[in-house]
């Protein structure tokens, strides 16, 4: 666990979402009667499928991707058994006039809450505001919305790609060349993890230097032929980090061609199942992981509680942050993430 | 009127019916598609919608084509992002900037498809990457990460997201609930009634469907067909750079990927809107119901549970019965023409 | 006289405009090369054919389309469909013939359908295929899912798209050969005279008692077929399956190759051979800018400016 | 008539490719001066107005407007000196109203470019008036039958009060009794001081509404006269030049053979396609020619579309050798070998970037197929072969037919067939458009196809070119066949009289 590097906030904001999260999941593990109390004036979940309503939540994800599909299936996981709750996965498109037409959709609807995993930050800030008027509470996964909103249950990219930063530095000797094959811009995952690994190098291995940062189209192909070039021009090339794993995938199928495994120091980022087994079979050399499953459990966790009202969604002037624990696997550490984690 | 001759074309009507059709279909299967709130976010939603496929009526109007708006509507916003946030403009200085850029990038596209003589397909195919790289240099996203976390805030700007209660006004709120009109659904409509009038009843809205429908005639009749086209062009860039300007309202921001492939659907609404892509038929009000009916249509099967890989068969299918019936109309007046095949239309 | 100098100046251009393409790709490779000299080596340049395989083969199999006047663009989708279902096949452990096969089914099938419309119901290619764009990707999204799908162990379907030869990768080979076959139907089948004769004046071919119409069908198959081999390489070149491969931009990217290649949007006159020109142009741009790490704005924008260019260049020709 | 010329060319040449369409043409016309202007088909006539126009720009050479030098290739210019031109082909803009096209380019306007309707159609009706001619101002143009638009374009050119008015085959579309109508026009108009240049076929037109007449053959102007002291022989002797005049003489007591070998190839019974033409029955047979001419839009090019199955007809019953046919496309057609050669040789004929011999190959793929393949080889060789016989200058097969001149395009076209060796060659205006050279090697070659038994249906607006091809005539007026003629028992007057619908 990598979290004591986080600045000490951040393990405040950890420990809460450690506690809210387990609340949360006490409480959707079947101990609802509680939330009855809670409840007011509004149905608790049992009760009211006792009385036959209905309660309506809906992901609105960025695009068709392994990420949301696994937060997905981690919601239903919790939501299904609850047999009073509607549930749908809603497709942005990676459009955020998209995204911002099915959030309104969805309020019209009457939705009790939305997942949303946001294009940008601000975008989608003013149509939160508007669910938040409507009296939908709203929870954010991995990127946060600059309007306060019910939950926002991320695994960080900035500090993520810091830490991926300082352990390929390590990994690197502190020395070398590192190329970046990066997402086209226009979504703010990318700017974050970009960023937080520059920042990461300047700030643990100065010496360092990022020879080529060139678009993939977060796609494995590309990465492929885009290493291969890069390659060309710096055969001494001695780390490369995929903004995301399919990119870092795409580099290992090239160090492999090559024969490169080992010499280059590849780090993706996610840690979807496909990454991890290369870790395993020595090639990857890394990715930021975090149980997305359960990051998904959390979300719906926590939406069963604010769903049987016993927050009105209002109230959440100041929002919380539920934290994931994020690991930074390698092969030392890969082995301790079990089957049953693995998205 | 002259004009009936080209707006209450069949095809017009038969649009109309369909659209009505529709959306009172999913008034009666669609769970609260017919609430205030849900016509309030059609309105919202796709006004900006309408207003790219106006302006791609008017390429195609040339027998040409743009499929560059959509980068277009990413510059823009990219510019009007930068003004603000970095330049601290006030907004009523960005605003005419704004659609002075937009307009341009038009005429640019004007300018290569006119005298360099390329296939308006392939120079709007180039500045689409081109813009959209100029999106990307200028994005002040990359030069200040900071910001992507800021807000547009002025009021010239975010203004244009507001909305009326007319309901109350009308005071008919009380007998039924109204959907409150966005200010960009009124800008739509102005711009509509300005485009309509233009096309109509002006000598280059003429000019317009005389070059598309017949380019040697209008060379002889000593049109400048040059400056029609290119105006044609800028005129598309204009309605790019509006929908932009409602668009960063709306999201208070703007990203590097703003209206990425929004071009598509602009030529969809405008093909379903009965623009006819040999040109010389059509006119801005097809495009603008075109794309309500793709809105609807998406609304409502939204709101029905259809899941969104279904709706695009159902989009795709759309397009095709759209064209299917333009092509029946042109096929029953060729059997109505007397004339022989060489000047059938 | 001044008649005299104006038609010389005139022929001077004309004479110059075929050779417009590979003029300015003989100057980018040059500017390359001294700014990168890596840039020559034979490691990188097969990694550029490498790079354009996919692009090339649907490129090379799209230019009879767009010689009828016509344009696919579809292709994006059905690459990603195929893909799908190839690898559901191998799912099923069916033997790698069968696999291929429907895979490449897909492509056949879709083209026909475009193509059918297209032909005898005469509806512009353009929106025909647009809504074939979105009806495939929906499918596609249907069948395969958002997940994608890992193709493990299975040597034999891998070796398509990651195989290596004699030091060359397999796609090398495959590109080269659908290219070949392609040159081959253009210049020795009838099929390819008649893709030029009806690019050039469909009602003369029709007047001159061709089935016309089968023969667009046709076209269009085989635009679906490149496609659909395209999305069996990729799907075996990353080891995944996912129904979003082919992202909106890669049928831009596809015509935009074949008309740099100088087959006109209009159809009439192209070749297959030139296309390939077209293909390695922007490969090379792509490769070079990606190889001297020039920030993706700029490459975006000096795409747009030299495909500007080249074709104003060309332009003056005719 | 005193005074400078209306409009005047100086000079005139104009080169297209290796085609020289006219050569230092001078050509004037004073106002109040209706002047005819004559040639067979491809003397210049065409290219002459559209450089007196501003449509094309002339290679060498002046124009002058009213004294003053006008600019070249530029319409708008010259429209705004008051030139206007009523063009052989439809300048309409098919998806407007009439009155926006009689109007078109130069709507008036108010403020803000907004045009005054009003106005327009004040105008519009009062024109219409004026000249006595009765047309829907708010239909849509493309929504007109071919007449009607015929009118829309002469009252574009009116709507202009110009000060000098081109007609290129103003009464192709009309009929007789709307001919009367434009001509009274055409007078009310010279009274006015208008300059008219009068194009036509029809000598009738001529002699009834032109005071002078300019002749031309080969580009070349060879002939100019007062109406009045000139007569129609020595007309028609100065259009078709010495040799073709000389063959036409020989044609006439050449040896005809009307109905040929007396085996009928094709027999067309009460064929009708409505609002097209209606009735049309005649036998075609082996061994003969049998041309079929009329005024342009009187439906002959429907009808021979309809018999080669690229068109259907609706009515009637059609037999081939014997059997009853109905072609659903040409594909059917030429299998029961029937060829057909259509009129406008460059949209329809021929694959103009492709080269000589592919084109000649064109009809007949089938026969260079070995298994999947084509065989270049045998192609090349048919080709060389069809290049000699038909004596394409210049003899190269790898050139493209559009650097051919119209004569050798010509040849092209009707030498793809030939390899055919056809049962049934239609032939729509053969040699429209070429030089009078090459049409003589065109009828050489079609006589000869006769010779060897191919029943052939030629059309034609030309009458010399029928009176020296034809073994029979039929004349089509108005969507009928009028009526039919042994070719030698019958005068030219009498068929231009039946052209015009002046027989009873």
């Amino acid at each position: 666990m990598t979290v004591d590097d986080n600045p000490a906030n951040d393990r405040r904001k950890f420990l809460k979402t450690v506690m809210l999260g387990s609340a949360a999941l006490t409480g959707a593990a079947g101990g609802m009667f509680q939330s009855l109390e809670l409840a007011g004036g509004k149905l608790g979940i049992a009760e009211a499928w006792a009385e036959g309503t209905r309660f309506k939540m809906a992901f609105i994800q960025w695009q068709p991707h392994t990420v949301p599909a696994a937060w997905s299936k981690g919601i239903e996981e919790v939501l299904k058994p609850q047999q009073a709750i509607d549930y749908e996965l809603l497709d942005g498109q990676n459009k955020v006039e998209v995204q911002v037409s099915l959030m309104e959709t969805l309020v019209n609807q009457g939705a009790s809450v939305i997942f949303l995993q946001p294009i940008d930050s601000v975008a989608l800030a003013p149509s939160i505001a508007k669910a938040k008027r409507a009296g939908v509470p709203v929870i954010t996964l991995n990127i946060d919305a600059t309007e306060p909103h019910a939950a926002h249950v991320e695994m960080n990219h900035y500090y993520g790609a810091m830490d991926i930063a300082k352990a390929m530095g390590a990994a690197m000797g502190g020395k070398g060349k590192v190329a970046i094959l990066n997402a086209p811009p226009g979504i703010i995952i990318r700017d974050q993890r970009t960023n937080g690994f520059l920042d990461g190098l300047k700030q643990h291995h100065p010496d360092i230097r990022v020879v080529a940062d060139q678009v993939a189209d977060w796609d494995r192909k590309k990465a492929q032929d885009v290493l291969n070039t890069i390659l060309a021009a710096n055969p001494d090339l001695g780390g490369v980090y995929g903004v995301n794993d399919s990119m870092a995938l795409g580099a290992v199928d090239v160090a492999k061609e090559k024969g490169l495994v080992g010499k280059v120091t590849i780090f993706g980022n996610d840690g979807e199942v496909a990454a991890l087994e290369s870790i395993e079979a020595g090639e990857l050399t890394g990715t930021q992981y975090t149980d997305v499953y359960q990051q998904g459990r959390l979300a719906a966790a926590a939406a069963t509680v604010l769903a049987t009202g016993g927050v009105p969604a209002t109230a959440f002037a100041q929002q919380s942050h539920l934290l994931m624990p994020y690991l930074i696997a390698t092969k030392e550490n890969v082995g301790s993430i079990q089957p049953s984690q693995r998205w | 009127m002259a004009q009936n001759a080209v707006i209450f074309r069949p095809a017009t009507i038969a649009l109309i019916l369909f659209f009505v059709a529709t959306v009172a279909f999913f008034c009666v299967s669609a769970p609260r598609f017919a609430t205030a709130a849900n016509m309030e976010n059609l309105l919202s939603g796709y006004s900006f919608v309408a207003i790219l496929a106006m302006g791609q009526a008017f390429p195609i109007l040339v027998r040409g084509i743009d499929l560059s708006i959509g980068a277009v509507v990413g510059f823009v916003g990219m510019v009007v992002f930068d003004l603000t946030l970095i330049f601290h403009v006030p907004g009523y200085m960005i605003l005419p900037l704004a659609l002075l850029v937009g307009t341009l990038a038009g005429v640019v596209n004007g300018a290569l498809i006119v005298f360099l003589k390329l296939q308006p397909f392939i120079a709007t195919l180039a500045t689409l990457a081109a813009y959209r790289g100029l999106t990307y240099s200028i994005s002040g996203r990359q030069l200040r990460p900071d910001l992507t976390t800021t807000a547009i805030t002025d009021p010239w700007i975010v203004g244009i997201e507001t909305y009326f209660d007319i309901g109350s006004w009308l005071g008919i709120s009380k007998l039924l609930p109204m959907p409150w009109l966005p200010l960009s659904f009124v800008i739509m409509l102005a711009l509509f009634a300005v485009l309509q009038t233009l096309v109509m009843t002006t000598r280059f809205g003429r000019d317009l469907y005389t070059v598309g429908g017949n380019y040697e005639a209008a060379r002889l009749a000593g049109i400048n067909a040059a400056r029609v086209i290119i105006c044609a062009y800028a005129i598309a860039g204009f309605c790019a750079a509006v929908t932009a300007l409602i668009m960063v309202a709306r999201f208070t921001t703007s990203t590097e990927a703003l209206g990425t492939g929004m071009e598509l659907t602009a030529i969809a609404a405008a093909v379903i809107g009965g623009m006819s892509l040999a040109g010389g038929i059509g006119s801005p009000f097809g495009p603008a119901v075109g794309a309500f009916l793709l809105g609807a249509v998406l609304l409502g099967l939204t709101l029905l549970g259809v899941g969104q890989f279904v709706q695009q068969i159902i989009t795709g299918a759309i397009l095709l019965a759209a064209v299917g019936y333009d092509r029946m109309l042109v096929l029953r007046r060729q059997r109505r023409l007397t004339a022989n095949p060489a000047d059938a239309v | 006289m001044s008649l005299g100098s104006t038609t010389t100046l005139t022929d001077v251009s004309r004479r110059l405009a075929p050779h417009a393409l590979p003029i300015t790709l003989l100057a980018i490779v040059i500017a390359f090369a001294v700014a990168q000299p890596a840039f020559l080596t034979p490691d990188n340049l097969i990694g550029i054919v490498r790079q354009v395989a996919l692009i090339g083969i649907m490129a090379t199999c799209t230019t009879f389309v767009i010689m009828t006047g016509g344009v696919d663009l579809s292709v994006g989708p059905v690459l990603a469909l195929a893909g799908l279902v190839s690898f559901y096949c191998l799912q099923a452990d069916l033997p790698l013939a069968i696999v291929v096969l429907a895979g490449l089914s897909v492509g056949l099938l879709v083209g026909l359908a475009n193509g059918a419309v297209i032909a005898f119901l005469q509806l512009p290619p353009i929106i025909v295929t647009l809504a074939s764009l979105s009806m495939v990707r929906g499918s596609a999204l249907i069948v395969g899912g958002p997940e994608q799908h890992l193709i493990r162990d299975e040597p034999a379907y891998t070796f398509i798209g990651a195989g290596n030869l004699f030091g060359v990768p397999s796609p090398v080979y495959l590109f080269a050969l659908v290219a070949l076959v392609m040159i081959f139907i253009q210049r020795s089948t009838p099929l390819g005279l008649l893709v030029t004769a009806i690019g050039d004046n469909e009602r003369a071919a029709d007047l001159s008692g061709h089935r016309t119409r089968v023969t667009k069908t046709m076209v269009y198959a085989i635009s679906g077929l490149g496609a659909a081999l395209a999305g069996i390489i990729q799907s075996s070149q990353v080891h995944t399956a996912l129904a979003t491969y082919g992202p909106f931009g890669t049928e831009l990217d596809v015509i935009a190759a074949v008309v740099l290649g100088g087959t006109s949007i209009m159809g009439g006159n192209g070749s297959v051979a030139r296309t390939l020109l077209g293909v390695f142009f922007l490969g090379v741009l792509n490769n070079g800018m990606n190889i001297l790490d020039v920030p993706i704005d700029i490459q975006l924008i000096a795409k747009g400016v030299i495909i500007v260019v080249a074709l104003a260049m060309a332009a003056r020709g005719t | 008539m005193a005074g400078m010329p209306i409009i005047r060319g100086v000079g005139l040449t104009k080169i297209y490719g290796n085609l020289v369409a006219l050569t230092d043409a001078n050509f004037a016309v004073m106002p109040g001066e209706v002047r005819a202007l004559i040639g067979s088909n491809g003397a210049g006539k065409s290219t002459l107005v559209k450089i007196l126009t501003g449509a094309v720009a002339p290679t060498l050479g002046t124009v002058e407007i009213a004294g003053e030098a006008a600019p070249l290739g530029n319409p708008r210019e010259t429209i705004r000196r008051g030139v206007a031109c009523i063009y052989q082909h439809s300048n309409l803009a098919p998806a407007m109203s009439v009155l926006d096209n009689i109007f078109l380019g130069r709507q008036p306007t108010r403020w803000l470019g907004l045009i005054d309707r009003r106005r327009q159609r004040r105008e519009a009706v009062a024109l219409l008036d004026r000249h006595g001619i009765d047309l829907d101002l708010d239909a849509t143009v493309g929504s007109l039958p071919a007449v009607k638009q015929k009118e829309v374009e002469i009252m574009k050119a009116l709507a202009l009060d110009a000060r000098a008015i081109l007609m290129d085959e103003p009464t192709g579309w009309l009929a007789a009794s709307e001919v009367a109508k434009l001509h009274a026009t055409i007078r009310m108009l010279r009274a006015r001081g208008v300059g008219i240049v009068y194009i036509s076929h029809v000598l009738n037109e001529i002699f009834s509404v032109c005071d002078t007449i300019t002749i031309m053959r080969d580009g070349k102007i060879i002939a100019e006269s007062a109406v009045a002291d000139i007569d129609r022989p020595r007309v028609v002797h100065l259009m078709v030049g010495e040799k073709l005049a000389r063959e036409s003489a020989q044609a006439s007591h050449q040896k005809r053979h009307p109905r040929g070998t007396g085996e009928a190839r094709l027999r067309a019974h009460n064929l009708t396609k409505r609002g097209v033409f209606k009735d049309v029955s005649f036998d075609l047979y082996a061994g003969e020619i049998f041309c079929i001419t009329g005024l342009i839009g009187s439906k002959r090019t429907e009808l021979v579309r309809t018999l080669f199955g690229s068109d259907r007809f609706d009515g009637g019953t059609l037999e081939v050798e014997g059997q009853p046919a109905t072609f659903r496309s040409p594909v059917g057609a030429i299998a029961r070998g029937i060829g057909f050669v259509p009129e406008d040789r460059h949209r329809e004929g021929l694959m103009l970037n492709m080269s000589v011999t592919e084109n000649l190959a064109m009809a007949m793929l089938g026969r260079f197929r070995r298994g999947f393949l084509l065989s270049r080889g045998r192609m090349v060789d048919a080709g060389r072969r069809a290049i000699s016989i038909l004596s394409i200058q210049p003899p190269d097969g790898k050139r493209p037919v559009a650097l051919l001149s119209g004569g050798n395009q010509q040849k092209v076209l009707v030498g793809k067939w030939l390899n055919r060796a056809p049962r049934i060659l239609i032939l729509d205006e053969p040699t429209v458009g070429i030089d009078v050279g090459a049409k003589a090697e065109i009828y050489a070659i079609l006589r000869r196809e006769r010779e060897l038994g191919a029943a052939m249906l030629v059309v034609s607006s030309d009458l010399e070119e029928v009176m020296t091809l034809a073994d029979r005539i039929g004349v089509m007026v108005a969507g009928r066949l009028a009526a039919i003629h042994d070719a030698d028992t019958t005068q030219m007057d009498e068929i231009v009289r039946e052209i015009g619908g002046v027989a009873a």
